[in-house]
């Protein structure tokens, strides 16, 4: 039986979607990705700079192995891979049915530009009249209406802004290849009612919407509307809210009673926005500030038309469906906006802020290298963060933290020093400086000591400015820790904005019955961070809640591997592996080079000396002939290339014409109908060229389009088509560790289909799982272990060794041999193809210099023992004292574990409820209460858990005398001594892994400065090792909650089922070889290799390669004297050749 | 301070206590206040002292009795916490205790629900003349004199007491002490 | 460990061979490599002697340095050969072999590498007539090389690698023989520097020894004199090749013999890519690029190969001066291969041969280089 | 338009000419008031600083007043410290069902009942939303139209209850100067406390804040207010600080239904403007 092939949905195109995709995707899975925005890459498409580097590395997410199915540029350009559709403008609607059979409905706006046809060459922004804000900058500079989605962008098409667009049709007349056509618009079907109980208002809209071409009706009440859509349909209603009789809210209940498709927006004046916002969750669109812009309004109404009436409906059967639509940002202007964002010039949020520096953004000054300020083009002296805005405030709705904004201001304070000099002044006003990673607190130092980026530990309630010294700035008021007022004036102040749930996500979920939380975000089960309260249904990256790249990342992967499993379940094949012809030799044939240009609609005379071009190709041996075409873009234009191919039967093309002709995809299809291999086809963006060429310097355009083309030429005279290369892979799984990481992960890629060993050094299962009673949410911990381990032991897929270490491991191209060790049994060898590396980690041993005892001294794990085995009675403490950073975050352990004042809390409250006398005193450095656990840190505060917070200066000590144990420190704020007399004391000694070097070195991983897995890329692979077929996950990688060990472990799951699922893998096109004949096994490839991808074949004494590790990367061909190491399709011979060329 | 004391303030500090007692020491109450300069202690580290228990230091500052009632510190407090009616709380302990710092103010409060009391509104020339009679500082009126001869001469107050029969609201006054305890 | 070889028959020379054959008579030791004198010639050569009664033939230290030994001794070692040899080498053969370790072209495993004050070298020509006037005259050439005044030896001019060598100590060797401030009558000191080398040299049972009171004296002034004839000489080679057109002239002479490279002792490759198909041109190149210039002079790629091997190499060039010794054409290779090496290693902080764990420049990426590489430079 | 009416103490008194002049512009803008009969303190600062009951007490009583008089569910509220008095009795009582039983235990002293039914309404929240607009600007002759007025809205109608207007940047009274023709003083004072609680108990802290303000106004003709305990502070106090500081800082102050009425052709007589503490000269000659 043919069974179907799997596919998933994943709904959202940035930075997690994207993995999502790729994972399943190099599974060998069909994969529909959809975005409601015009280009993928999400968020980042905006950032050029991420910490710790302070340099983008979104590319570092692309295939490793079989590379060729996929685009291998910038992520922010786009994407092409033959297992992922790509649907932007569309929206996913709803989803029904059950996982491996779902039905989602999308709705796709279509554009008003062909992109096959759009060559991306720019006429028709220079004639469109229409200059808006453009949002890409965040409105820091202006756009015209017709535009590219993202500067980076490859497809180049342009794309067309409806709302702004005054369809005045200049650009479809001058369009060269005819990509623009404005469909016929039937806006007078379109009908409008607009409710309002002032006349004024009613005509001037009424007004202001028929010059537009729609239909408007106008009611004064709520009821003379209610009587009107009795009567007629409506497609939209603009309300106001305060109305004598029935109000704005009231009527909109009413209406999407009568008409559940209505499109409504409120209008309101200032003191009803919250009811606005409220109006907002019971199904309006959009609102209306009152007084507005008759602009706004058109906008708005057109976007609006065009999403809803132009856009077409579209229904797919799925089997899984993934959300990763990521977070929304608070926005201060629509809430509490006590800094007078979008009032006060200077008042920016921190994407603004990356925009004005990024490489084109509009804050720098070519000539000084200074950042001059957005609205006064001075330049800026004085710089401000405020953290928090949007979170952990009640008064914006936002009791949580958003676990990311400390870092990113970090960043961005040290981005501003180091791009602008230590001159520029940079503060950070913060609360508590959550920097909960384990590189991060080392980075908040640099910043402070090494970049000179001051700390604040205060807030800033409100800025202003003197409307008639505009030239002083932004005036804070803050107070010290000392108690002493300061007040400072800054040219800018970036706001350091908080998350909030996506809208559209959440109404999403709010229609289709997927869970959400008290906030709004997408809710997701106990353990689990991906799978929602719908099977089938997972949510990927930060819709959840906020996360960073490298958690996004992960948590994305996790739901790839949910989809994975669903597929898996429902029985669904993957797609199979095309074997690929192997090309015909051509080493032997004289080469034959067809060159072929395309005018792309244009005259050439009027641009090249043809003639001239010819004459100069001609003395090149090699040279079939020169051929000049036309529309290459339009299907007459393709059939004719085809043609000429078949005619003139060449061996190799070099094919000149604008981009979207000569993309990845469109040279796979010349290969698959001329049988021309697709290697042999060299091309040249010849609008890029002749863009060098302004005016008629036409003797210096056909000088510049023959040396492109000569280069060209000589690239593709030495070239040989490759068979591409494939290495068998062992389709079997090792585990190391029987923690919740390596469990999961075990049931991960044993739930795909694959063998799994499990190794776990210790007697039992469980890890650190097993001294734990429940986590801070009260979920119960031991009942999820023993349900793991059930499934565990008994899936026909995993066989566990327990007491049992790795004695040694080789590896060789598709394979590792690890050899076993038993403790009783004695040795045995395993064959397989990952490895995952979950040994885990240990809470650090109390220092003896605190610990006694006697004295109720423990570590955080030996209290939750005692309080299981009952050696100690809660009931019966009365006074207990946490000691937070015990021993870490200090120059011996310079990290922050993350999970210890999560844990201390969880005690916290543990120990009040079983005793609300109980004082309970927490001794805090910063409380990294991140996310969603803020509230814990606030119940506590509730309860009367008194935090004390301390420094590195006066750290807490702990004296003994006769039966009592005294705690002092020093209260930071009051700064007075403190002691406390306790009768327990809890030490949090943070987290060390437990993954010795010498098993990470034996299987090519690394460790980093604290003996933590090192990832191939701490943002963007933060599971991966370097070694394409290890990973870890769990403690063994970074501190983490049960939760996000989980995640991690699925993520590695998913990355290992990547590689496993393939039984040959295949290479890239661009693979480096070894010459065996000239080679003195020195070695210093090997070394170099940074993918570990070559290895030494001790008895044929050659080195050997991986070729579906090696990414081509060309090191071992640069590191090589002899060049024995040499890059396929790029040796030393083209490379000369090519400057002989380019020089001749 | 003796330690009764301290105790009884504890326990009338209570519920001020609970009010702040998710503040996180941010400073936002602070740097809004429009009367820090003349407090000897400020707000971020009062609720410091009254979440630590000392309550000693917090009543012999006057820094609370210096809360103008603006609100803005409620306003803007990212915990959302009632900061304007936890002074107030303070304010109240304070008077209720009849510390000797806070004379001059429980007593212009006490002066005017006097006043309340009596005639059901008040009369500001009764409940001043009280007030500094009270005060039993004689030249503390001086200070006032300009101001009250203006109002005198705008007809703005009445040196006869006022109307309204007497101890017009003494029943409501009666039963809030009652159930108050 | 610090000992005295004893001088024999007050011969210096031969108190050195009775050394190396008590090393030989050892059980430990198979085998010994060192310079001999060859039979019926003047010529000293490296020879591997397993024979005791053979070394009355040695010259273990002479003014003869036909060639950088660490090739060698890399032919001896790359792989196991089952036998422990000795091995008797200059500072800059020495470190010439430690880049080669590195390089997987030797191991020292099965060695035991005895290191010496060097002895100086005069070019193969010169020596040539110099063993002519004075075949035989091994101890003189002793007192004289290691006297306070050996700038030239029976007015021969001494190397100019040696004379401009600043490493002329030994490193990285199990055992040493200092010679440069010992008082020579009273014998010379051996030392043990590592446990290998302590384990053979306590067997031989020579008598204790004190640290050569002139020694670190005489190390401060060769140091420096060196140094400042390597400046004038690394100023006067660059003033004559600071550009393409003075760079061109200075390699006009040379022919692509390949001597040089031959003769590098950290010239590894089994096969040169010079020797490759990548520089074997089409015939109708060498007309293009006739066309391109109106002629050119053949053979091509002579300065290109040069660079390129300055370009491989320099950052491990030791500066024993066998390019310059072996170059038929008398361009002064070394010279020119120097200046540009001192760059490079000062540009990656690598000294060759001078740490065994120190990884050759281009198999490491450290973080901080990472500015350098990318070219974005920070603010500080 | 029909509202019950609740004076407060100080109208009765010190800001007579608020209450004139507040009933005079009602009754201009065709708004009904009916004073809620037998009304009693609100209790000011002080019943807050003493007892926490009675603090909700005597607010209480008026609003159960007001309920028993069964006219209006809207109660105008010209004072900002009564306002908030009664507008946060509403408010806790809709949160604190054991406070109410308590306060209705105190109530049944009279033998009042409190429901809750009743919504504070503050007289600029009333003015700017329910009045309508074009009634002032028809009523208006354009005297004012040369002059430039700085709103002051103080602190207790904006804070803590965000009723009608942002508590940090206050706008409502923009559009009622517009009306009459003048120009809104550019200022970021309007919201910012005048100190009237500490001038009598601690004059120096006091006197520093309504310093700020006087200053700050600099530039304008008059300064309006909504509050009697501001209006007194702005007003009795120009002199003292001006001496101190060595500035002239005499400036007009008047309430802002005065000078809606002189802007809709009512007389100084009308409004009281005589009863004004500050020097109106400048004000009435630039005006009339």
């Amino acid at each position: 039986m043919n069974k179907a092939i799997g596919r998933t949905v994943v709904a959202g195109a940035g930075l997690s979607g994207i993995r999502s995709a790729l994972d399943l995707a190099e599974t060998g899975y069909k994969v529909l990705l959809i975005d409601t925005s015009d280009h993928i890459g999400g968020l980042l498409c905006q950032l050029d700079h991420q910490f710790p580097t302070s340099t983008c590395g979104y590319c570092r997410m692309l295939p490793m192995f079989d590379r060729d199915r996929s685009s291998q540029h910038c992520l922010r350009k786009g994407l092409v891979h033959e297992n992922i559709d790509i649907l932007l403008s569309t929206e996913l609607i709803s989803v029904e049915g059950e996982p491996g059979d779902l039905t989602v409905t999308l709705k796709q706006t279509p554009s008003l530009i062909d992109p096959d046809l759009c060559t991306g060459c720019g006429e028709c922004e220079t004639v469109c009249p229409v200059f808006v804000n453009d949002a890409f900058n965040e409105g820091l500079t202006k756009r015209k209406a017709i535009y590219l989605p993202s500067p980076q962008s490859f497809a180049n098409a342009y794309t067309i802004d409806y709302a702004a667009c005054t369809r005045c049709g200049e650009c479809e007349k001058i369009c060269p290849t005819g990509a623009v056509k404005f469909i016929e618009q039937d806006r007078e079907t379109f009908k409008i009612l607009v409710v309002d109980d002032e006349k004024i208002v009613r005509d001037s809209m009424k007004e202001w919407l028929k010059e537009e071409g729609f239909s408007v009706s106008t009611a004064d009440s709520g009821q003379t509307a209610l009587d009107l859509m009795g009567s007629q349909s409506f497609n939209m209603m603009l309300t106001d809210i305060k109305m004598p009789g029935m109000d704005g809210v009231a009527l909109l209940t009413k209406a999407k009673q009568i008409n559940e498709d209505l499109c409504v927006i409120m209008m309101t004046a200032y003191a009803e926005v919250d009811s606005a916002v409220g109006a907002m969750k019971q199904g309006a669109l959009d609102y209306l500030t009152k007084p507005f812009d008759p602009d706004v309004l058109i906008s708005m109404v057109v976007k609006i038309y065009h999403e809803f009436e132009i856009a077409e409906a579209r229904v797919e059967k799925v089997d899984a469906l993934i959300l990763s639509g990521g977070t929304q940002f608070f926005r201060p202007e629509l809430g509490k906006n006590s800094y007078g964002y979008g009032v006060l010039p200077g008042v920016i949020t921190g994407l603004e802020f990356e925009r004005l520096i990024s490489g084109t953004g509009p804050g720098l000054d070519p000539g000084s290298g200074r950042l001059l300020h957005p609205q006064t083009g001075k330049p800026v002296r004085k710089m401000a963060w405020i953290q928090c805005v949007g979170s952990r405030d009640v008064h914006s709705g936002a009791s949580f933290c958003s676990s990311v904004c400390c870092m990113i201001s970090i960043k961005e304070a040290i981005l501003a020093k180091e791009k602008f000099g230590r001159d520029l002044e940079t503060t950070i006003f913060y609360m508590d400086m959550r920097t909960i990673g384990k590189t991060f607190d080392g980075y908040r130092l640099t910043a402070q000591e090494e970049k000179g980026v001051r700390f604040v530990r205060a807030r800033i309630h409100s800025l202003s400015q003197d409307s008639q010294h505009a030239d002083k700035g932004l005036h804070a008021r803050y107070v010290d820790l000392g108690g002493i007022v300061h007040e400072e004036d800054f040219d800018l102040v970036v706001l350091a904005t908080g998350q909030r749930p996506n809208q559209q996500m959440a109404d999403l979920a709010a229609k289709n019955s997927i869970g959400t939380n008290a906030w709004g975000f997408i809710e997701t089960q106990p353990f689990s961070m991906t799978r929602t309260s719908r099977a089938g249904i997972l949510s990927g990256g930060s819709l959840s809640g906020l996360k960073d790249i490298s958690e996004s990342v992960t948590c994305s992967s996790a739901a790839a591997l949910g989809a994975c499993k669903v597929m898996h379940a429902a029985g669904k094949r993957r797609r199979p592996e095309s074997d690929g012809e192997i090309p015909v030799d051509l080493a032997r044939e004289t080469p034959r080079i067809l060159t072929v240009l395309c005018r792309c609609g244009s005259d050439f005379s009027k641009k090249l000396d043809v003639e001239v071009l010819e004459a100069g190709l001609a003395r090149i041996p090699e040279i079939e002939s020169l051929e000049i075409m036309d529309n290459l873009c339009t299907e007459e234009g393709w059939t004719t290339l085809i043609e000429m191919i078949e005619k003139k039967m060449p061996n190799r093309l070099v094919l000149g014409s604008c981009l979207s002709c000569s993309h990845k995809q469109k040279i796979k299809q010349l290969e698959t109908s001329t049988g021309l291999a697709s290697n042999l086809i060299e091309t040249m963006d010849m609008v890029s060229v002749l863009k060098r060429y302004p005016g008629s310097h036409i003797r210096e355009a056909t000088q510049g389009i023959e040396r492109e083309l000569k280069i060209l030429i000589s690239k593709s005279r030495f070239k040989n088509p490759v068979p591409m290369e494939r290495v068998a892979s062992n389709q079997a799984a090792l585990v190391i560790g029987g923690g919740i990481a390596g469990i999961t992960s075990a049931l991960s890629i044993a739930d795909c289909g694959y063998h799994v060993d499990l190794i776990e050094k210790g007697e039992s299962i469980g890890g650190n799982l097993l001294w734990m009673d429940k986590t801070v949410d009260g979920l119960d911990i031991q009942a999820y272990l023993d349900e793991c381990v059930k499934r565990l032991e008994s899936h026909e897929q995993i066989t566990i060794h327990k007491q049992t270490r790795v004695a040694s491991t080789a590896q060789r191209p598709g394979e590792f041999a690890t050899v076993l060790q038993h403790e009783d049994k004695g040795h045995q060898t395993l064959l397989h193809g990952v490895t995952i590396l979950a040994t885990g980690g240990n809470q650090a041993p109390l220092e003896p210099a605190v610990g006694d005892s006697q004295y109720n001294v423990f570590t955080q794990k030996e209290f939750e023992m005692a309080i299981q085995d009952q050696t100690i009675h809660p009931e019966q403490l009365n006074s207990v004292v946490m000691i937070q950073c015990s021993g870490t975050r200090d120059e011996r352990r310079n990290y922050c574990s993350r999970i210890c004042c999560i844990r201390a809390l969880k005690n916290a409250l543990f120990l009040k409820e079983k005793n609300s006398d109980t004082q309970v005193y927490i001794l805090y450095r910063d409380m990294m209460s991140y996310g969603f656990f803020e509230d814990y840190y606030t119940r506590a505060k509730t309860l009367g858990v008194i935090f004390f917070q301390y420094d590195l200066e006066n750290k807490p000590v702990t004296e003994f005398t006769d039966g009592h144990c005294l705690v002092k420190t020093h209260d930071l704020l009051l700064d007075m001594p403190v002691e406390i007399e306790a009768d327990c004391v809890i030490h949090a000694t943070g987290i060390l892994p437990d993954l010795p070097e010498a098993l990470a070195d034996q299987y090519g991983a690394a460790l980093d400065g604290f003996h933590f897995f090192k990832e191939a890329d701490s943002k963007f692979r933060p599971v991966d090792s370097m070694n394409y077929r290890v990973f870890s996950c769990g403690l063994s990688l970074k501190p983490c909650t049960i939760e996000e060990a989980v995640s991690s472990a699925e993520a590695a799951a998913i990355r290992a089922v990547r590689v496993l699922a393939h039984e040959r893998l295949v290479s890239g096109k661009t693979v480096a070889t070894t010459r065996t004949a000239t080679c003195s096994l020195c070695e210093m490839c090997v070394d170099t290799c940074p993918y570990g991808a070559r290895f030494v074949d001790s008895l044929e004494e050659k080195i050997v390669i991986d070729p579906a590790a090696c990414q081509g990367c060309g090191v071992c061909a640069a590191v090589c004297p002899s060049g024995s190491a040499v890059l396929e399709g790029l040796g030393s011979q083209q490379m000369l050749d090519a400057i002989d060329m380019a020089l001749s | 301070m003796g330690q009764t004391t301290n105790d009884r303030l504890l326990a009338m500090t209570e519920t001020a206590k609970e009010m702040v007692g998710t503040c996180i020491q941010c400073g936002t109450c602070t740097a809004s206040c429009p009367n820090t300069e003349f407090m000897d202690i400020t707000p971020r580290h009062m609720w410091r002292l009254l979440l630590t228990d000392h309550m000693d230091a917090i009543f012999s500052s006057k820094s609370f009795i210096m809360c103008s009632s603006c609100y803005y510190c409620t306003l803007r407090c990212p915990r959302g916490l009632e900061l304007t009616a936890a002074m107030s709380l303070l304010k109240q302990a304070a008077s209720k205790l009849e510390l000797k710092q806070f004379r001059r103010s429980s007593l212009f409060y006490k002066s005017f629900l006097d006043s309340v009391k009596k005639h059901g509104r008040v009369k500001e020339m009764e409940f001043m003349t009280q007030y500094f009679m009270a005060m039993k500082n004689p030249v503390l009126p001086f200070a006032y004199a300009v101001l009250g001869l203006k109002l005198l001469s705008k007809g703005k107050v009445h040196p006869e007491f006022p109307f309204g029969s007497k101890g017009k609201l003494t029943a409501l006054f009666n039963k809030v002490a009652e159930l108050e305890g | 460990m610090m000992t005295k070889i004893e001088r024999e028959d007050n011969s210096s020379a031969k108190g050195l061979q009775q050394f190396f054959k008590q090393l030989l008579e050892m059980q430990e030791i198979d085998a010994l490599f060192l310079p001999v004198r060859l039979n019926a010639s003047t010529s000293i050569m490296p020879s591997l002697v397993t024979d005791p009664a053979q070394l009355e033939n040695a010259v273990p230290l002479s003014p003869s340095f036909p060639l950088n030994s660490a090739r060698m001794v890399s032919r001896l070692s790359y792989k196991a050969s089952g036998r422990k040899t000795a091995v008797l080498l200059r500072p800059c053969e020495t470190r010439a072999f430690i880049e080669l370790i590195k390089l997987k072209q030797g191991s020292r495993q099965e060695l035991i590498l005895i290191g010496m004050d060097c002895p100086k070298a005069l070019t193969s020509s010169d020596y040539a007539a110099y063993a002519k006037q004075a075949p035989l005259a091994d101890d003189a050439y002793i007192e004289t090389v290691f006297s306070d005044n050996n700038d030239t030896l029976n007015g021969f001019e001494f190397s100019s690698a040696c004379n401009t060598c600043e490493h002329p100590f030994p490193v990285n060797t199990d055992i040493n023989i200092l010679l440069h401030g010992v008082d020579l009558s009273d014998g010379m000191v051996v030392t043990a520097e590592t446990e290998a080398g302590q384990q053979v040299l306590g067997r031989l049972n020579l008598p204790e020894a004190t640290a050569p009171a002139r020694r670190e004296e005489r190390i401060q002034q060769i140091k420096e004199g060196n140094s400042t004839a390597n400046t004038a000489m690394i100023e006067d080679i660059t003033d004559r090749t600071d550009s393409i057109v003075k760079l061109n002239a200075f390699f006009d002479r040379c022919i692509n013999c390949y001597n040089c490279r031959n003769m590098c002792p950290v010239c590894y490759c089994k096969e040169c890519v010079f020797n490759t198909d990548v520089f074997h041109h089409q015939p109708v190149q060498y007309h293009q690029w006739a066309e391109k210039k109106g002629s050119i002079k053949l053979p091509t790629d002579t300065t290109f190969y040069h660079l390129t091997r300055m370009a491989h190499m320099s950052h491990a060039c030791v500066g024993c001066g066998q390019c310059s010794n072996a170059c038929p054409s008398d361009i002064n290779v070394f010279q020119l291969f120097k200046s540009v090496a001192r760059l490079t290693q000062a540009a990656f902080e690598y000294s060759p041969g001078t740490d065994e764990n120190e990884s050759p420049p281009l198999s490491v990426f450290y973080e901080r280089e990472f500015e350098n590489t990318v070219g974005i430079a920070r603010e500080e | 338009m029909n509202y019950l009416y609740y004076p407060g103490c100080s109208l009765e008194g010190t800001s007579a000419e608020y209450d004139i002049s507040t009933r005079l512009l009602m009754a201009a803008a065709g708004v009904q008031l009916e004073e809620i009969e037998d009304w009693s303190c609100c209790g000011a600062t002080a019943a807050e600083s003493q007892s926490h009951l009675l603090s909700y007490v005597l607010p209480a009583r008026n609003l159960a007043l007001a309920e028993k008089m069964n006219r209006s569910k809207e109660i105008l509220v010209p004072c900002s410290a009564c306002y908030l008095n009664l507008k946060k009795t509403e408010a806790i009582i809709k949160k604190d069902k054991p406070l109410l039983k308590k306060i209705n235990t105190v109530l049944a002293e009279e033998d009042l009942v409190l429901k809750g039914e009743m919504k504070v309404r503050h007289l600029l929240d009333v003015l700017s939303n329910d009045v309508d607009i074009e009634k002032i600007k028809a009523g208006s002759h354009h005297k004012m139209k040369d002059l430039v007025v700085a709103p002051y809205y103080g602190c207790q109608c904006l804070r803590p209850f965000k009723i009608f207007d942002d508590p940090e940047d206050p706008h409502s009274m923009d559009a009622l100067i517009q009306a009459t023709g003048a120009s809104v003083f550019d200022w970021d004072m309007g919201g910012q406390c005048c100190g009237a609680s500490n001038t009598s108990t601690k004059p120096e802290a006091g006197m520093a804040l309504v310093g700020n303000i006087l200053k700050a106004a600099h530039g304008a003709d008059a300064i309006l207010t909504v509050c009697p305990m501001c209006q007194m502070n702005l007003e009795s106090n120009q002199k003292k600080i001006s001496h101190k500081e060595g500035l002239d800082l005499d400036i007009p102050v008047l309430f802002l239904p005065q000078f809606l009425g002189l802007a809709m052709g009512k007389t100084l007589t009308d409004v009281r403007l005589d009863l004004n503490l500050s020097n109106t000269r400048a004000f009435t000659e630039k005006a009339i």
